[in-house]
């Protein structure tokens, strides 16, 4: 590219440092790229004047779909033409974010023939997610990712891509597939994903035991959070050995355990009656301890972030739900929260907040489960006690 | 009426199976690995039932990635890997080994790159973060060069294990808090403290005055009639700056240079170990926002940082330590001031007035 | 015009000075107790930094006390205790002797007069209680007749330390919760079920109309007119029962004896021991009201009671152990079924939802 | 008295069993007053009917004062002519509630001349009441009481009486005189506590230590509640006997403290700096651990039952006060808070609601006092941050 280098003194800064560069990523792409020129252009100037230079959304997308692209213009588009238009486009990634070598390339191809060259690898949601490009090259990007096996993730009120954490792939405490689960929920939910439909967005995320590797306690609509129902395993010898090792198991393990379940005195003793199946000790000690056998997953609803009602954490709605029942247990739970969602949520209220205002025990009643003691961690305290008027045998 | 024959146009495929991206011995091993051991700072060992071994080395990456430097990726994965790798929750990149000694020359191969290698454990690992000034129309500041300045502050929190235990920064450009930044052991937190500009001369063409009515939380936005035009008025008081107008509307724009900044919260987590996930609570309320190199941030940051590694207990979140210490005694060791903006005057505030006497002095 | 000296009359001189009432040992050691022992239930022993000793007697009273029976506490103050005695806070009588031998003839009189002795430490002390249908108007139901029936039941506990720790129960006959119900081990609570009966006859007459339908909560009052007559209707699906537009307008009776009835609430304190003060959460929803001797409620708090004797640690308050276990452990210990009204659906319900994946099976 | 007994079938009932019987008081006081014949007579009805038998409210008093007495009236006056009224008197208990059988046969001789001879010793909030007499006989009662040096305690939308618990007169943990801060203030209040001019009702309680034997916590609007700033004061031969004697220290102190910050072994070591002076050691081996020397208390606001807001607990305002200065600081911080509650709190609204409904960083404002660290759990978790225009140095 012949392009003519913009000045770029205070981001010049940013390529300083051991950290690896976005500075230097976004020079690497003006190797083929203009829009990446024109892009360096911009973002000096907003380090200059404290303040972005976009301008509000704008609706673009590709035939047929009614989400996947976050449309972008400058609000300087004189100064930097070739970032006039400057739209991302989010893609499904594959669960756990594996790829070959090959797989990666194809999309960096693409990426080259249509766009700016920069991507977010990922986004926070956990698309692939390509920054930058015109209008009229969405619909060849599209034809070509569709091609290479690969399709758009979701935005606005629609489902949005799944994630989840590396699970069985990886990782000895998965108590369940979340890779597979997660795989089969997105394809199962492409047409919402692809087509809004909802009062706002829906996000699933899917972690392999309550480590919650993929934050879905913090971020999801629906978490489902691998847990076990019987024993921790434990095998004496290996504590033994962490013990001999030097690990302080008293103060490092058992003082740590936050219902103080767990007590020491040369062998390790849990009540696992009380055990909340945090992973602590799990954590700390690999290879004594492992969850135990009887696995599946609780289901969790309703987290996000603080927009507008406050930020939500994920809450029970099933305690244990076992591995083998996970998808077909979590298709008819979403059907029904999202006719219920459908029908009563407002413009804009995420599911957690819906919950909230209608309040618990109308929600479960609307989608048929009864109410059970893990789903708070204390009954009310408070006397406003709704009476029903037919009540059973009270 | 011509007929041409159009190719099906393809729809609704979803992602690639993960299955043939998987290296072969994971699929050897899928479900059956037993236990792990981190070899050091960014190389983690799996161990199979079956006695195979799983190498994955963990390097840093910024997340904004050019193809250039994916094709890199490729490049290394091809040579050491078979072809394959992974990027993990935190956006850095793990190549997967099947052989000990191919480790090193890995690691020799992206530092020379400029990719240092870490993030496991008892590490600070990559930000999770935005778009900032890069790409999104709603910052407040901008994102990767915060993250870049902070992480080559702590570059040595990520590659030498030195605290004890995780540290997950998280920063967000404004208030949509896109990311698990409610929910970190320090979140950044880019904030607007001037109510919206409101562009009368486009409103009503561009907005539904009463969605953008009923948008704020706090009922702060009245319908009027400004120069003749239907419009609308912000009563300054009722505006805690949440941006959510903006969303919905155009014409409700918050950029303000001289008084957007940055806020730093601390003390949060997602995950169940030990202690129930917990929000992250304000620690300073603003600091100005000063590209390129945010020194403010930068300091602040690792101020907090420093306190952690040297007062915390082994294993020991930054929010569990506080809840040890106290909050006096975090405002006390770290020279943060206490001020009326940490008090919450939000919807539940009334549960975080201390309603007891455990005290600390 | 006639002048007749009338005597001044004597207001707003407060209460006597305690000073007056102290005993003797009290006045010369106000200040300089050292330590107590607690020498039988009921019996407490406090020595001071001179070496002298005092001894409380601490015996049950129902509270509602006859002239007679303060009189009868007056001698027995004058037969062992120089003319000294006390109140406690929940509502027992304390007799205080200087010399030990004096214990025994006490106890054997007081015994006689048909008043245990006991409430100290690890003990269920008196019930803390309030008018019911004895005095007040807004009652769901009786006070005095469920402590006694509930006393009667529980006394081994008052004369004996079988419990792990103190165990405080309250009784209040309507949801305005006179005393501290709302954070009590145990708390018999009266409730109504039904929306008040709206007398319009009379509302007009007796009630400002605006201020009634403020005081509702939810707001499930509105103004109506009813048979020509200016009143107000109440939306029977907002109405919880909280009894406050009675409390303000007589035309809103809410007494319904097929309806009202009891709650039982657990796991409440006050003292900042151990764990912070907390608030009692609800056990049983409902339970009927049938005097005199209401054997469900006595049931119940036996239940719960028994559970914790057995099952509760060495200086657990009900609430720690509740906490300890879980409350799904404790529901099944207890048998109590756990139902749509356990889950709090008022102002800050959502932080009472479970969210963390910390699980008891 | 030669009135004919009502048939009392049900109430009999609660004259069996060891817990001493509120039926054979009124039975008892039926020797001298009609009133309690025909209080069984309602009463045994209510126990029939299952519910109460009085009328609402109705305003009665004394000369000059706004409270003190609570109307009721029976709404069976024709079958209970002599509780037809049926009004309670409430009377300042002195402080510690204290006696003398000479004072309390004084009460008695008063009660006995022109009440029912029913009592409460004491009411929930302290006061001890008077149950049951005619409006007439209100001026006798008042004249009568304040000649033996009695006054009224408070009712309506004024102060109450203040209560404490014994404090200094007969335990070794009071950090500040209980009933002479108690008695100090009730005295000073006497105008606020018969003149109902505030927009709700105002409690004190007074408890010497973290142990809160009067339960201010949970129902005063301000909370004096003792505590120390220095180190407990630790006695070793004591604690070593404590253990000789059998206690298990490790389990029963060391495990039991809410903050972890004691070791045993074989020796105590308290890690002063941490512990949050909770009392838990100091109760379990009074004679070896006491409470520091710096005493004083901390000052909380705003407890109260639920209605209508929900119940709130006393919330911390000032961390510490030394004792010699409570009474003035507190002087001071009333007349503060008083102002603020005056010409901002709602009709019915308590200071705790007050507070929650403007926010404790204006309330803070208005009173005048700095916000420290000590009066949260925890800083905010939202970001919707008022910050203020004129803003100091930020
Ligand atoms: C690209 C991405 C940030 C990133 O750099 O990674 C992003 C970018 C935007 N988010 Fe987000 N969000 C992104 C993940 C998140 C997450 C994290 C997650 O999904 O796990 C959250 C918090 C979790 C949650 O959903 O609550 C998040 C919470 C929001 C919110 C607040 C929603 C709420 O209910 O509280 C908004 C505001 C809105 O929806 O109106 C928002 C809105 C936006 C918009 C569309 C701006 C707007 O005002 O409409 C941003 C477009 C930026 C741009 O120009 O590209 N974004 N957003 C992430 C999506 C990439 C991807 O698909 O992988
Ligand atoms: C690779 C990754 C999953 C993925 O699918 O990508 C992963 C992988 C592992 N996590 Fe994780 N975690 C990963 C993100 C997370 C997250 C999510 C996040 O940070 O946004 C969390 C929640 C963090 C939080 O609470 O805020 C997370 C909380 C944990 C924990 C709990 C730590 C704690 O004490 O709170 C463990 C257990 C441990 O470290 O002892 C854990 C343990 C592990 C183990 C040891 C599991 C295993 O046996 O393989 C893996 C190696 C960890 C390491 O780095 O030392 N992982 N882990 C993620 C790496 C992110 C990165 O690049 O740094
Ligand atoms: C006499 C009395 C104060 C008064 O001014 O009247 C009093 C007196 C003592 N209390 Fe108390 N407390 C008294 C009501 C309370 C209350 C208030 C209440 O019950 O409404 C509480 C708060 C209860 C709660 O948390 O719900 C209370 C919580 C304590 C505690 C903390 C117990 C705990 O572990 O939570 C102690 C310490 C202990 O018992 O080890 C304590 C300890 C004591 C000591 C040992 C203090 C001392 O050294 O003298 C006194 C003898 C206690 C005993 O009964 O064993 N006192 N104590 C009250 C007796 C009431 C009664 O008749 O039963
Ligand atoms: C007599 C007494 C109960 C008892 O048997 O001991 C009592 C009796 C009444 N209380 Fe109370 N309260 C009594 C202590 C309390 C307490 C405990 C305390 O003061 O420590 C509370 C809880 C603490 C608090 O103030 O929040 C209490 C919270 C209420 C409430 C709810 C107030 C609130 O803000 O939540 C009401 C309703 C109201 O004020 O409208 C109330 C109202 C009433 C009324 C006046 C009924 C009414 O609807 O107006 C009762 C008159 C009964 C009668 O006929 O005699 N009473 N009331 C107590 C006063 C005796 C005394 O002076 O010593
Ligand atoms: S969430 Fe659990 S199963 Fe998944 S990667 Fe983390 S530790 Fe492993
Ligand atoms: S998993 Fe957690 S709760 Fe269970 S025993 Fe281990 S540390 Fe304790
Ligand atoms: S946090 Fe705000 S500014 Fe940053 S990407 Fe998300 S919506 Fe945009
Ligand atoms: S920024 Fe938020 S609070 Fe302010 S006017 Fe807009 S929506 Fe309302
Ligand atoms: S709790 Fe209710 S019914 Fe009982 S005395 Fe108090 S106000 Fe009256
Ligand atoms: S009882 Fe309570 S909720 Fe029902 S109408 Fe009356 S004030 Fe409203
Ligand atoms: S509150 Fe403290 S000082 Fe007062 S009696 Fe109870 S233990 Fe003693
Ligand atoms: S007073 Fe409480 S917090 Fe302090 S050392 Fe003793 S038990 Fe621990």
């Amino acid at each position: 590219m012949d392009e003519k280098k913009p000045k770029t003194e205070l981001l010049d800064e940013l390529e300083k440092g051991p950290w690896p560069s976005f500075v230097t990523e976004i020079k690497k792409a003006t190797e083929t790229s203009p829009m990446a020129t024109d892009l360096l252009g911009q973002l000096e100037l907003s380090y200059h004047e404290r303040k972005g230079h976009w301008k509000h959304g704008g609706i673009v997308g590709v035939l047929g779909y009614g989400g996947g692209v976050i449309g972008r213009y400058s609000d300087v588009p004189e100064q930097f033409p070739n970032i006039a238009h400057f739209h991302t486009i989010r893609i499904n990634q594959p669960s756990g974010w594996f790829y070959t070598s090959d797989s990666l390339r194809t999309l960096c191809n693409i990426w080259e023939r249509h766009g700016s060259g920069l991507t977010n690898m990922h986004g926070s949601t956990g698309d692939i997610v390509f920054l930058g490009t015109r209008t009229e090259e969405l619909e060849p990007v599209f034809k070509e990712l569709t091609e290479a096996g690969f399709d758009l993730g979701g935005s606005g009120s629609a489902m949005r891509t799944p994630s989840c954490c590396v699970g069985e792939a990886r990782c000895e405490w998965a108590c369940y597939d979340t890779m597979k689960l997660c795989n089969d929920l997105t394809q199962a939910y492409q047409d919402e994903l692809h087509r809004p439909s909802f009062p706002y967005k829906f996000k699933i995320k899917c972690a392999g035991c309550p480590n919650d590797c993929v934050a879905a306690e913090a971020r999801a609509d629906l978490s489902v959070i691998g847990i076990w129902k019987d024993d921790i395993q434990q095998d004496d010898e290996a504590v033994a050995k962490y013990a001999a090792e030097g690990l302080d198991i008293q103060r490092d393990v058992c003082d740590k355990c936050p219902t103080r379940c767990m007590s020491w005195n040369g062998e390790l003793t849990i009540n696992n009656r009380e055990c909340v199946r945090c992973m602590h000790c799990i954590n700390v000690m690999p290879k004594a301890l492992r969850p135990g056998v009887e696995k599946g997953a609780a289901l969790l609803i309703g987290s996000k972030a603080p927009i507008v009602q406050g930020a939500l954490l994920s809450s029970v709605l099933v305690p244990f739900v076992p591995q083998e029942e996970l998808f077909d247990t979590i298709k008819e739970l979403i059907s029904r929260v999202w006719e219920f969602w459908d029908e009563y949520g407002k413009n804009r209220e995420r599911v957690g907040e819906l919950i909230q205002r209608v309040g618990m025990a109308n929600f479960l009643d609307a989608i048929g489960l009864d109410p059970v003691p893990q789903m708070v961690t204390a009954p009310r305290d408070n006397p406003y006690i709704y009476f029903q008027k037919k009540s059973e045998n009270e | 009426m011509a007929t041409t024959i159009t190719p099906k146009r393809i729809t609704d495929i979803g992602p690639p199976h993960y299955e043939k991206f998987l290296p072969p011995v994971i699929r050897r091993n899928y479900g059956a690995w037993k236990y792990h051991e981190v070899l050091e700072p960014g190389v983690l060992c799996h161990v199979s039932e079956t006695g195979e071994k799983l190498y994955s080395v963990r390097a840093a990456s910024p997340r904004l990635l050019s193809i250039q430097t994916i094709r890199l990726f490729a490049d290394l994965a091809d040579k050491y890997c078979g072809g394959y790798l992974r990027f993990t929750s935190r956006n850095n990149v793990e190549f997967l080994l099947e052989k000990l000694d191919e480790v090193a020359p890995l690691k020799a191969d992206l530092a020379a790159a400029g990719f240092p290698i870490g993030g496991t454990r008892a590490t600070i690992s990559n930000i999770v973060h935005t778009q900032g000034w890069v790409h999104c129309h709603s910052s407040a500041t901008d994102a990767s060069g915060i993250v870049k300045s902070v992480m080559d502050s702590l570059s040595e929190y990520f590659v030498e294990e030195k605290l004890p235990a995780k540290l997950r920064i998280a920063v967000a450009c404004c208030l949509n808090m896109c990311g698990a930044v409610h929910c970190s052991d320090i979140a950044i937190l880019g904030v607007h403290r001037r109510p919206p500009k409101i562009r009368h001369d486009m409103l009503a063409k561009v907005c539904e005055v009463p969605t953008l009515i009923s948008s704020c939380p706090t009922g702060a936005i009245r319908s009027a009639v400004v120069e003749g035009r239907q419009s609308v008025e912000v009563i300054e008081e009722q505006c805690m700056f949440c941006g959510n107008c903006y969303t919905v509307c155009p014409a409700m724009p918050m950029n303000d240079p001289e008084n957007d900044g940055i806020s730093i919260w601390v003390g949060g987590k997602v995950s169940n170990a030990r202690s129930e996930p917990k929000f992250t609570k304000l620690a300073i309320p603003f600091l100005p926002n000063n590209p390129p190199r945010w020194p403010e941030v930068v300091e602040a940051v690792k101020n907090i940082v420093e306190n952690y590694a040297k007062n915390a207990r082994r294993f020991e979140r930054m929010g569990e330590w506080i809840e040890r210490i106290g909050w006096p005694r975090f405002f006390e060791l770290t020279g943060i001031e206490f001020t009326r903006y940490h008090i919450d005057d939000f919807k539940n505030a009334g549960l975080t007035f201390a309603r007891s006497t455990h005290l600390r002095f």
